[in-house]
């Protein structure tokens, strides 16, 4: 009965010694209170639940130690993200789920998507003045595109070892752009200027709705190459929408696929994100810097959006501006709620949605020459 | 390029191209336009004059224009047939009904 | 001419000595007519048939000589089966169905979900007496559990060699659970307790929900990082489901995910049960000792429930233990049936839902005790 | 214990582990609850003496908690809502109506 | 400030050096311009959707110089298709969507489905007698069955150096059935055989229908195993219809699945068109072969069709013969038009569905039977 | 086989194999109906003969088919609504309806 008993502790300890709560270091526990809060955020605030949650429990799960995920499923997703396999495929939903429609209404509005890729620069100045090395400060700056599927993208190219934090900054500051770019855009315009009503749009044919993609592809991907898979599926997904005759596609690929990537993405990011890897001094530099770029490339949107309305004699109201980070299709939001504060009745979301959209053809181009540049 | 490493050039170079891109992408848009502008007018003048020669000529060579119209107006007719018969399930006593779909075997 | 015909009888000849119909085996022959069986219980009686018919005809396919599975997309099912890939992915699905308030109203119905589990670990016993290896017998112990992606995970890691018997095995003795349990029940109850009617159930609030998840991955993963993987992604389909901010992923993960992955896991499954694998004695060893587990499972939670009636002063029901195999929602059904029978208007449904999903939490935690001390 | 290979000791550890596992998780969500109830009751007495004060002044602070509760409620409502609008829309001549969606912007 | 112009000519001149602008060929170009071309016939004609958009968008993304596709998803894609995962995938979707009942009413329209696979092998003759090898006619051959999913598993086993243009000539000429099948058909019937209005199809019972898919899948495996991932899952999808008891397999099987693999099947076929590989005279070669087979096999299965209007009496309209080709359900919808031009209210559309359907099985046996020949 | 490379030789070998193979596929048809017969047959003899003995015997002894009615009185009010609206849909004119599925929405 003795020898019993002595085996009984001795299996009971073995399991104990073994277990996560005998290995576990302070970072697992910070980490884990980090994945916490990021869950509160998502649920509790609403913050882009759709990717901060499986994030957020994916942080917490990596930081379990001897969790084995280096096999199984778990490993199957990390696989997924270091191949580049998800972010293309999200494209092909957001096209299937984006109407280019205002853009192509308005083309002027390419120029504000590209004016609020300023930001993104910026941000890479100050990462490389920082001491990063200019591969990760190009995927620094990035997070100031405000496209997650861009920026896990280029991370994943350029700079790896950080995807976890870029990945976190670029959601969380997605989901705060609301609170973010009000003050920016009040700072930046008169109330005059706020109060602009913009005229009716042009009628879009369908002639160049399908058009659209298939030339847009053909022309960036020809001049930058590195992100053509990203253009290629985000106008595929769009020529699927379209083109009207292949819905089921368009369906299949906003609904199931989009959501099964999502998550495998999402948790796949944050498997990344344990403590010994999360928890540096660059992280906190990564997150100042993502939110230097939300701020620069709101500005430089509206900016430009007051040289628009000067140049358009006071047709363009400057507030769309800020729309150029993308954010889709929050930033277009607040653009009309901003213009409808400044003036009951200022409808400005659809011509907010030009820019929008075209900031995230913007954000894939800045990808595109930053991959031209530092990339293989 | 490859080996600048002064972070202002490169803000400098990056941006430049983003704009040169963009700003050529919206050339582009106005072409398609331009391409639109013309087909459609075309099409119109063409149609206004051959609509009564052409039509008829065609209808028995392609049977699948045939097929095609004959899918999307039903199509149509579908759509206010769920209508109208949610109204109707409705006024039956269930709440929230949705229709999933109404399907005509062949 | 003679050439020609000569030729031709040459071909034929290869064609038909190439054929399954030349090279097959008696095994090949009785494994077909197990799988006719099989999709005859699967088809015919509704005997799980999502998951029966495509184990069956898997079956019938791996029996097929020749047939080259070896490559193309049977080898990357059978791959994902290797891999550990597939269970934890139907354990999302299964987890974005499960409410488990129940479970959180009546916490004490987790203790009925560990006496069930006593199946398990009697048939482990009596598996390492009939002379299996410690590691197969912990393979075969789980049938009782009537899980079946804890089952083929656990199978997987531990004993591939016999995956087929212990899938078929798992997933007949659940469709046969009410058939199998209500016996055992009767005999080990009084009619007097049968009829016990359990009050109404106390309210869980939406954090209570959406905490419980989190904290109960947190908890087990910890403590059996083995099967992190399955109680994590458990327990973040069921966040999806209780957050009501991610009912995209919710709803994907309990239709299109889990269905495609039921199939692949399945058919996979079946593929394994190769006639000169299967047809052994060990084959009915198991078998015999998955009903033992069953029904030792089925009485264990019946006699805690006993024991809990009793310290409760009557007010637990004891039929509502035997759910605490798990085979959600069949086996809370059979209680609520046998409550039925001996009190019409007796509901115990909702109360045996609390050791039924207790029971698959059981399960899995089982199979990480097993890991901890037979795996790698 | 990796070496035991008793099977009556096997079966005996193991089930006293999923025993202590599966009460201890009892015991988790006993806290749960109580934290919950401590949560609820002071969320409660807040809002009854904050209440007048505290939702005006956040109100204009963060759009994003405005939009959620109004989205929740309003989906039956919505789908009620669409049945009849669309069956407004057809009277009002239109015959081939399908509402996709009822947003409301926030 | 003359070096930071000069270090900007540099840059600016690495970018397009870089870029496809600056390497692109002549053939990239062509093959551009194919793509639209395929592009206008399947948005603006029409001609198989589904399948030309993905197709035609990935030709062009495939003469994208230096477009890294080597990695990444497009990467996955491709070796999707390399290891013949997607055909049985969508062939499971295909079953699912199928219903054989017209078939088993009259199984006699089996040899409607085998006499059209003549064309097949006149093809395989031409191209065998044109140089080709006997692996690569075979994978011509295939064309004439009008089944997508088979040709693309034939030519990925024999003969992937010809896959694009086999795809793109096997889709191309299914979507022009309504134009190629006719004037063949009324050149080979007598106006008063057209007229033959066929008597009612007997009821086809449950059980039949759930044991035809097992047993053809057994018969036709044990003969010619080279195609048993192709007819399982055909008929594994068939059974999840036929079964009443998986419906949500069978929903996604035929929705989210094959959309899914649909999109990369397609999309992947379209990358193996770079125009170094498809701008060849085999191309030529291989469509005119491709349109022969499609129209030798539509004669032969009209004339068999009169052979079996004589048999029987005149109770068999050849008319129905056509549809042996499959393009389901396409050529079973010509037949049902032309049986209406010679006879208004002549109705053969469910008469055709038997040899339709047919003609899928027949398609996978004659690719059998070249594999077994030719094959590994 | 494999070294046969004459074209005519094996367009012929094939074609017949895909023929004998069909027909045999037409004959597995034919046996399938044949036995369908047979069981129909019986089973129509049997359920006249045995039904009053064989159903009150078998009906305590398995809760399965119990559970059964459970979910399918809901059903079958589903169904009878599918009967009632198809009938309507095709007193509209429309005559080869199939209602996919009402979904109620909790
Ligand atoms: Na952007
Ligand atoms: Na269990
Ligand atoms: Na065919």
């Amino acid at each position: 009965m003795d020898g019993f008993f002595g085996a009984f502790a001795v299996a009971i300890h073995a399991v104990w010694s073994d277990s996560g709560y005998f290995v576990m270091n302070m970072n697992n526990i910070i980490m884990m209170i980090v994945g916490a809060v990021l869950l509160y955020l998502a649920i509790g605030k609403g913050f882009e639940p759709l990717l901060l949650t499986p994030i957020a429990f994916g942080c917490i799960l990596a930081n379990i130690p001897n969790n084995g995920f280096d096999e199984g499923v778990m490993n199957a997703i990390s696989m997924g993200i270091h191949m580049e396999i998800f972010p293309p495929l999200i494209f092909m939903g957001v096209g299937a789920m984006t109407d280019f429609g205002p853009l192509i209404a308005n083309p002027n509005t390419l120029l504000l998507g590209a004016a609020a890729q300023f930001g993104v620069f910026v941000a890479l100045y100050g990462a490389m003045a920082m001491g990063f090395t200019s591969s990760q400060a190009a995927a620094i700056g990035i997070i100031g595109g405000a496209d997650g599927p861009t920026a896990i993208y280029l991370a994943t190219k350029l700079a790896p070892e950080i995807l976890g934090a870029i990945a976190v900054a670029a959601y969380s500051y997605m989901s705060l752009v609301p609170l973010i770019q009000p003050p920016v855009m009040r700072l930046l315009t008169t109330k005059k200027e706020r109060e602009i009503q913009m005229g009716q749009m042009r009628h879009v044919s369908k002639f160049e709705k399908i058009v659209f993609p298939i030339v847009t592809t053909i022309a960036i991907s020809l001049l930058l190459p590195a992100i053509s898979s990203l253009i290629g599926m985000l106008m595929l997904g769009n020529l699927f929408r379209e083109s009207c005759v292949t819905d089921r596609l368009s369906d299949t690929a906003q609904n199931a696929l989009i959501n099964t990537v999502t998550i495998f993405l999402a948790l796949g990011t944050g498997l990344t994100m344990s403590g010994d890897a999360f928890l540096k001094l660059a992280t906190i530099k990564i997150i100042v810097l993502g939110l230097v770029a939300f701020i620069v490339g709101t500005a430089a949107g509206v900016l430009l959006g007051k040289v628009m309305c000067y140049l358009s004699g006071g047709k363009i109201n400057p507030l769309i501006g800020s729309a150029g980070v993308s954010a889709v299709p929050m930033a277009a939001r607040v653009s009309q709620i901003e213009g409808q504060k400044a003036k009951p009745g200022n409808y400005l979301l659809m011509h907010a949605m030009g820019p929008n959209v075209a900031g995230v053809i913007g954000t894939a181009v800045a990808a595109g020459t930053m991959l031209a540049m530092f990339g293989g | 390029m490859h080996g600048t490493q002064d972070p202002l050039l490169i803000m400098i170079i990056n941006m430049a191209i983003v704009f040169a891109v963009l700003f050529g992408l919206s050339l582009v848009i106005r072409v398609i336009k331009y391409i639109n502008d013309i087909v459609y007018e075309s099409k119109k003048t063409a149609a206004e004059g051959t609509a009564t020669v052409v039509k008829p000529a065609q209808a028995p060579a392609s049977p699948v224009p045939v097929a095609v119209p004959a899918a999307a107006p039903l199509d149509m007719e579908n759509k206010t047939l769920v209508a109208v018969i949610t109204t109707a399930i409705m006024a039956y006593g269930y709440k929230d009904v949705k229709i999933r779909s109404i399907t005509k075997k062949a």
